[in-house]
């Protein structure tokens, strides 16, 4: 974790040196208190250590100064953070009007990212430094949590209502994303990255509709599809089982499907699986693919299936 | 019969206890259908600690699991399920009943003066009834997974697999047991104290276990209707909670953690009273604050019910009611602390006597201090954005549960083993147990709450390698911990057999069960139901304790215990 | 154990002359096991408060949300029927009531009779309750997804959310009406055991209880009436 | 073993305790079916209200409260006590859900249901943009679009 703390990550928002402020005011009020009352414990532990079985002391009188003081001073200590603590959330949540808005999706387990040109892009997202960017995000399925630690942003995805976070990114560079709401079994591998970009360079990203891969020979594209598309989350390519059935030596080979009948791993029927995977159920795995790969266009189609042909 | 019965008992007691709860009758039938406080209260002992042994397991099994990035030793399925059922069997079945249904059961009615608790039969019930609980959850594994997380989020929850339906009826069902306990306690507490035992004299192990029982009555039956509400959502689809049938799972999280966070404190509350007497008994010194300690208890139980949503900071809650959970939550804090300080306070010009139960108090006041200030930590409404659902909130919640809750649990068994068991268990290993569990714990749960600041989410079966350092120092803490409380194990069941005879009152304690009772205590507890006289923690003023014959105590033959000891361990107050 | 208590429980045998055959021996009076009970039995009450505190936050969220709703659908109950249950639940915690006062007054006789008007009232009100819930399921009106409106229920199809309204009174009513069952039960028990003559002016706390319990479901009902039946009828609207 | 001091609440109590339930039921249903014009607002607080009447009836008669232990009272006070604080802060989620504008105060559903509607009344495709709830936040709006 580069320029990170012992404690904390790295700050790249706006607002996380604020909030990183209050965390460590706590952390060090919390540890003058927690050194106080463990130095005393073992001060009297030493001091009054039983000498003789015999021993039998005095009561001690009841300071009700003392008893006092304890009540006040913790009183102001958390007053002072709750205010404080309670300023840090208004801004946390309030984004400020001319925020630049990103539509989000979450299901299971991969996030889709829209942007108000119609470029859509899974499992990263692209926003430039410097302006407030605001993520309007629903689910399709269960609850998720849209967490950049870097960012120090975190909020609860609902189905069936819009959610959203905010913030401003304060460099270049690319920070990962956590989804931190159990969601079954790939909740750990629900991840994305936050890529953010110069202004200039986002803007031009964006017009290229998400990046220029044209040129790219397909297999390659495909790789970076995988990724991007978060096939990875449930497809391994090292003949690991995952949600999904491994590309290893996919292409090609038999597959047995729930109902009985076989067929081979041509071009067709990768095709067939990713547009409708609902179609024919590969014997052994529930059938949760998402049917939302339906708008990949043909160049990317063809690309995912040369890069699974890679995978022998 | 009953002038014989008499006639056996009352020499026996003079030479040790031979006649006693443990050996007036053998049979098995008598220990199933037995209604003696103690006795369930054993039962309930031995059912937990396999309880608490399986959750333990399964905990080392998801430790292992992260020692590094990936596939480890299961899938994440396997991953999945292995954490929520160490959560629900953890919370559910072993912290919640936990302190009440041992210590509490065992100890409660004679610390009052009383032969039982009010409803004896309704005791016993709740055991059973705890039972089938378990056994559901037990075919809630069988028939099927639950991998929901202890929180049953909906819809995760009303949609996924169907052993969720046992699993809601066995949270329903050993809520029962839970109420029944809590029922009963209060009215022992209420009803049946000896003659001079007032409010102000009440030991406060007894003020605990009373604010526990309030939450409990309180907050139980609601977490009984969320799971009615889910099992219906599930084989109904009423859509209260659903919002593919426009039902709203914020709702949801209300209603659970209504019940969850009160749940929280029943869990430490009796914790926090065990700690009263091992401090004040092992310094001596009559307890500081007395009042203080006891109200602030209630205090707790009541604050604790205005708080529940700061589970839900990032939930998508309104900000209203964010700000109110947020203050509250600050609010608890303050008689927590009262507690923390007193209990240092007491220690002042005491008489300290470091012996096992003693360490446990101390390493629960170490812990304890941290996990309660952690707990402010997430109670920060904008550092909580940050800290939600991570490994921060697993090292906070693993403080005060397991260094709170659980080091008294361990603190008392110790404290009660000669007066349940009537022997000793060995110092030696009980202080090299406390050592290990102190450094393990800390080396498995302090990592936990840098990796969560970090931003290591919880709940997570894979994570990105900058995590995998701190994952390993907190497996090999939890080797240590398990170690440690094997040790434990090995020794309480050791000294079962070939422990040394406990004498009545080997700490030298002022409290009745120590004072008026045998080890182990006779059937019916007392042979006269006492007269107290003095508060519980008058050492001063305690003359039975240190063998004058004076006091209320005069002719029992259970007191002056000190003076009984014959094996030379405690060759205590002369 | 409560029944070996003949043989071990010397000690109070020593410290109470007397020793009615209802006081278990880990009491010292009467008067203790019989104020414990009630307590515990008070404690109880405030248990299946709150169990149905978590349906009440239900009704009072959705309602706040869909108050339309809530009128509208709340206007295919029936209040007459509500009403007729209602007088039928107040009469019979009153002969509840008078079944003790009556065995206060050592009438046991009268008692008895008491709780068989209780009971008949009980199982009127379940008779009524049935022919409200047939009624509904005959055109569609389910809890939850089977949710499928028809016949004189049909408009209730184009209501959003009459699907909750009606989840919320099916679950109210029906978990009420689960304790009306367990009350008759228990009830039945009661008449069986006074006519065993197992109570007196002394000793009749099983009674008091029950009774306790009784008026419990009665108060409930109190607030469910006009919550689910009453709603819809304001404003002249229908 | 005196039961001396257990209250034998009279045979008149009773009766007219239960007379009064049944007046108050009829003065429910009576109020509920009356029109207030405008100030027909007040029909859950008269509805409530009444009940509570109700229930102080049967709590201090019916159950004897009145003449009872202090503690059964204290109990059942505390009881009422915190459902009231379960509504009562959940409503302050429910009722003020979005406060800070990062939370939709209207599900999914209803907004794409207010839309349908809407359409069907007016084609026009600028009413959309008035259309209550949109204001809010009116990206999310043109997020459904898509
Ligand atoms: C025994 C159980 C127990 C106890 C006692 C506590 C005690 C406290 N807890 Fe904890 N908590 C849990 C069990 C417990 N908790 C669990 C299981 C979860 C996670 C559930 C899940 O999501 O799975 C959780 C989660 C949790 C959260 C949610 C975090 C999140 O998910 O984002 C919060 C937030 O406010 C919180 C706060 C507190 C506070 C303020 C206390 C206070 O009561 C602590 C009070 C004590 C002290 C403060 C220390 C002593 C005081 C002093 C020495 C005086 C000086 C003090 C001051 C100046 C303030 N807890
Ligand atoms: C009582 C509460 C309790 C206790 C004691 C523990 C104890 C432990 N817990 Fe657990 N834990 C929870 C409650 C508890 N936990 C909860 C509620 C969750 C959240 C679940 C969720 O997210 O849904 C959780 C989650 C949780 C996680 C996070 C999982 C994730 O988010 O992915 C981890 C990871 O390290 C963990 C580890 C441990 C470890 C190493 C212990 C160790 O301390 C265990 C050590 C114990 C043993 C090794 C057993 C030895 C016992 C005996 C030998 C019997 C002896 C008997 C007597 C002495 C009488 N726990
Ligand atoms: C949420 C998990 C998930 C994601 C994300 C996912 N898949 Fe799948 N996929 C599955 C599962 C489960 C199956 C097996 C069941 C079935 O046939 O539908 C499957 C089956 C397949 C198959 C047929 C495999 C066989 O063994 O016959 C192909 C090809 C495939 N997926 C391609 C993809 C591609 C390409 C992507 C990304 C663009 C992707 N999947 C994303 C879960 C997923
Ligand atoms: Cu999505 Cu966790
Ligand atoms: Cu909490």
């Amino acid at each position: 974790m580069n320029n990170g703390s012992a404690w904390l990550p790295e700050q790249a928002s706006t607002l996380a040196p604020e909030i990183d402020a209050l965390f460590y005011f706590v952390k060090w009020v919390s540890l003058v208190i927690f050194v106080g009352v463990v130095a005393a414990m073992l001060y009297f532990m030493f001091k009054y250590r039983r000498r003789d079985a015999a021993e039998r002391p005095v009561p001690v009188k009841e300071s009700k100064l003392i008893e006092i003081s304890w009540v006040v001073v913790p009183t102001i200590l958390v007053l002072i953070v709750f205010v404080w603590g309670f300023q840090g959330f208004i801004k946390l949540n309030v984004a400020p009007p001319e925020a630049y808005q990103i539509t989000v999706r979450a299901k299971k387990w991969l996030w889709e990212f829209e942007y108000p040109n119609g470029t859509t892009t899974v499992g990263e997202v692209h926003v430039p430094v410097g302006r407030p960017v605001r993520l309007n995000m629903s689910s399709e399925d269960v609850l998720h949590s849209f967490f950049v630690p870097a960012f120090r942003v975190k909020h609860d995805v609902l189905p069936n209502r819009y959610t959203s976070v905010w913030f401003e990114a304060t460099r270049a560079d690319t920070f990962q994303v956590f989804c931190t709401e159990y969601c079954g079994t790939q909740h750990s591998g629900m991840l994305a990255k936050v890529i953010v970009h110069p202004e200039a360079e986002f803007r031009e990203w964006l017009n290229s509709g998400g990046g220029n891969f044209d040129e790219m020979p397909l297999p390659e594209y495909g790789a970076i599809l995988y990724q991007q598309q978060s096939c990875n989350a449930c497809h391994s390519i090292d003949g690991s089982s995952g949600v999904g059935p491994t590309f290893q030596g996919l292409y090609g080979a038999e597959r047995r499907f729930a109902d009985g009948s076989t067929a081979v791993a041509d071009d067709n029927y990768i095709r067939e699986s990713i547009l409708q995977p609902q179609a024919r159920i590969v014997e052994g795995y529930p059938g949760v693919m998402p049917a939302s790969y339906g708008s990949l266009n043909e160049r990317q189609l063809s690309a995912l299936i040369a890069f699974i042909q890679q995978q022998q | 019969m009953s002038a014989t019965a008499k006639a056996t008992a009352a020499p026996a007691a003079h030479q040790g206890a031979s006649y006693n709860y443990l050996n007036h009758d053998k049979s098995v039938w008598s220990w199933l259908s037995t209604v003696d406080h103690k006795r369930i209260g054993v039962m309930y002992a031995f059912t937990l600690a396999i309880v608490f042994l399986v959750a333990g397991v399964l905990a080392i099994l998801v430790r292992t699991e992260l020692y590094a990035p990936g596939e480890t030793i299961m899938g994440p399925d396997a991953y999945n399920q292995t954490f929520t059922l160490h959560g629900i069997m953890m919370v559910f079945l072993f912290l919640v009943p936990s302190i009440p249904a041992i210590l509490g059961n065992f100890v409660l009615p004679i610390q009052l003066g009383a032969k039982d608790v009010a409803f004896p039969r309704l005791n016993l019930a709740s055991y059973y009834i705890y039972l089938i609980g378990g056994v559901l959850v037990v075919s809630a594994i069988i028939f099927g997974q639950v991998d929901t997380g202890w929180t049953f989020y909906t819809p995760y929850s009303s949609d996924g697999g169907s052993a969720v339906i046992f699993m809601t009826l066995a949270i329903f069902i050993a809520g029962f047991s839970s109420i029944l306990t809590g029922i009963n306690f209060i009215v022992t507490i209420h009803k049946m104290r000896a003659p001079g035992m007032t409010w102000n004299r009440l030991p406060l192990f007894v003020w605990g276990l009373y604010a526990t029982s309030i939450v409990q009555v309180l907050a139980t039956p609601v977490i009984g209707i969320t799971m009615l509400l889910l099992l219906l959502e599930r084989v109904l689809g009423i859509g209260i909670f659903d919002p593919a049938l426009g039902g709203d799972p914020i709702l949801f999280q209300h209603f659970f953690w209504f019940y969850s966070h009160p749940a929280v404190y029943i869990m430490i509350l009796p914790a926090f009273g065990i700690i009263s007497e091992l401090i004040a008994t092992f310094s001596r010194q009559r307890i500081y604050g007395y009042k203080a300690i006891a109200l602030s208890s209630v205090a707790i139980a009541m604050l604790g019910f205005l708080v529940w949503g700061h589970h839900m900071f990032v939930s998508g809650q309104s900000a209203v009611s964010a700000v109110i959970f947020s203050l509250i939550t600050y609010l608890i804090g303050i008689p927590s602390g009262i507690k923390v300080f007193n209990w240092v306070a007491t220690m002042y010009k005491g008489s300290i006597w470091l012996q096992t139960p003693m360490l446990y108090a101390l390493t629960f006041l170490f812990l304890f201090t941290i996990g309660g200030l952690t707990g402010i930590m997430v109670g920060v409404l904008a550092v909580d954005v940050h800290l939600h659902d991570t490994y921060y909130v697993v090292g906070h919640f693993h403080y005060v549960m397991m260094g709170g809750t659980v080091m008294a649990l361990l603190g008392g068994l110790h404290y009660w083993w000669p007066k349940m068991t009537g022997k000793m268990y060995n110092e030696t290993a009980g202080k090299i147990a406390v050592a290990l569990i102190f450094i393990g714990f800390n080396l498995t749960f302090f990592s936990q709450l840098i990796l969560g600041s970090q931003g290591m989410p919880r709940r997570y079966y894979d994570y990105i390698p900058a995590y995998t350092g701190l994952h390993q120092v907190s497996t090999i803490g939890s080797y240590i911990l398990a170690a440690g409380l094997f040790l434990v194990l090995f020794y309480l069941l050791w000294s079962m057999f070939k422990g040394a005879r406990a004498p009545a009152n080997p700490w030298g304690a002022a409290t009745l069960e120590w004072t008026h009772c045998t080890s182990p205590p006779d059937p019916h507890n007392f042979h006269h139901t006492p007269l107290v006289t003095r508060g519980a923690y008058d050492f001063h003023l305690a003359d039975e304790v240190f063998g004058a014959q004076s006091g209320d105590g005069a002719g029992d033959g259970a007191h002056a215990p000190a003076r009984l000891a014959g094996d030379g361990r405690v060759a205590e107050p002369q | 154990m409560a029944t070996t208590t003949a043989t071990t429980a010397d000690a109070p045998a020593h410290e109470h002359a007397h020793h009615p055959p209802h006081l278990q021996h880990h009491f010292v009076s009467s008067e203790q096991q019989f104020d414990s009970a009630k307590l515990g039995m008070w404690l109880f009450l405030i248990t299946e408060i709150l169990l149905f505190s978590g349906m009440f936050v239900a009704y009072t969220v959705y309602r706040v949300w869909h108050p339309e709703t809530f009128t509208a659908a709340s206007a295919f109950l029936d209040w007459r029927l509500g009403g007729l249950n209602t007088l039928v639940l107040l009469f019979s915690s009153y002969t509840v009531a008078l079944s003790i006062h009556y065995a206060q007054k050592d009438r046991l006789d009268r008692t008895f009779w008491m709780l068989v008007i209780t009971l008949a009232c009980a199982g009127v009100f379940m008779i009524v309750k049935a022919f409200e819930y047939g009624g509904k399921f005959a055109e569609g009106v389910f809890p939850g997804e089977a949710f499928d409106p028809v016949g004189h229920y049909a408009p209730l199809a184009d209501i959003p959310y009459a699907r909750q309204f009606f989840s919320i009174y099916f679950v109210m009513t029906g978990i009420h009406g689960f304790h009306v069952l367990v009350g008759m039960g228990i009830f039945l028990w009661l008449l069986f055991r006074v006519r065993r003559g197992d109570f007196n002016s002394e000793y009749y706390t099983h009674i008091e209880l029950a009774g306790l319990y009784w008026h419990l479901v009665d108060i409930i009902w109190i607030f469910l009436f006009p919550l689910l039946y009453l709603i819809g009828h304001g404003g002249g609207g229908h | 073993m005196s039961h001396g001091h257990h209250h034998i609440i009279p045979f008149q109590t009773l009766t007219k305790v239960f007379i009064g339930l049944v007046a108050l039921t009829i003065l429910t249903v009576i109020t509920a079916r009356l029109d207030f014009g405008p100030l027909n607002f007040l029909h859950v607080p008269i509805a409530i209200g009444i009940a509570v009447i109700k229930t102080m009836m049967v709590v201090l008669y019916f159950m004897g409260l009145k003449y009872d232990n202090r503690v059964n009272g204290l109990t059942f006070g505390i009881g009422t006590i915190f459902v009231l604080v379960f509504i009562v802060i959940t409503l302050f989620d429910t009722a003020f859900r979005g406060d800070l504008g990062n939370v939709d105060t209207e599900t999914i559903m209803d907004r794409q249901r207010e839309e349908q509607l809407l359409q069907q009344r007016e084609p026009d495709p600028d009413a959309l943009r008035v259309a209550p709830g949109a204001a809010a936040a009116p990206d999310t709006a043109a997020a459904t679009d898509s």
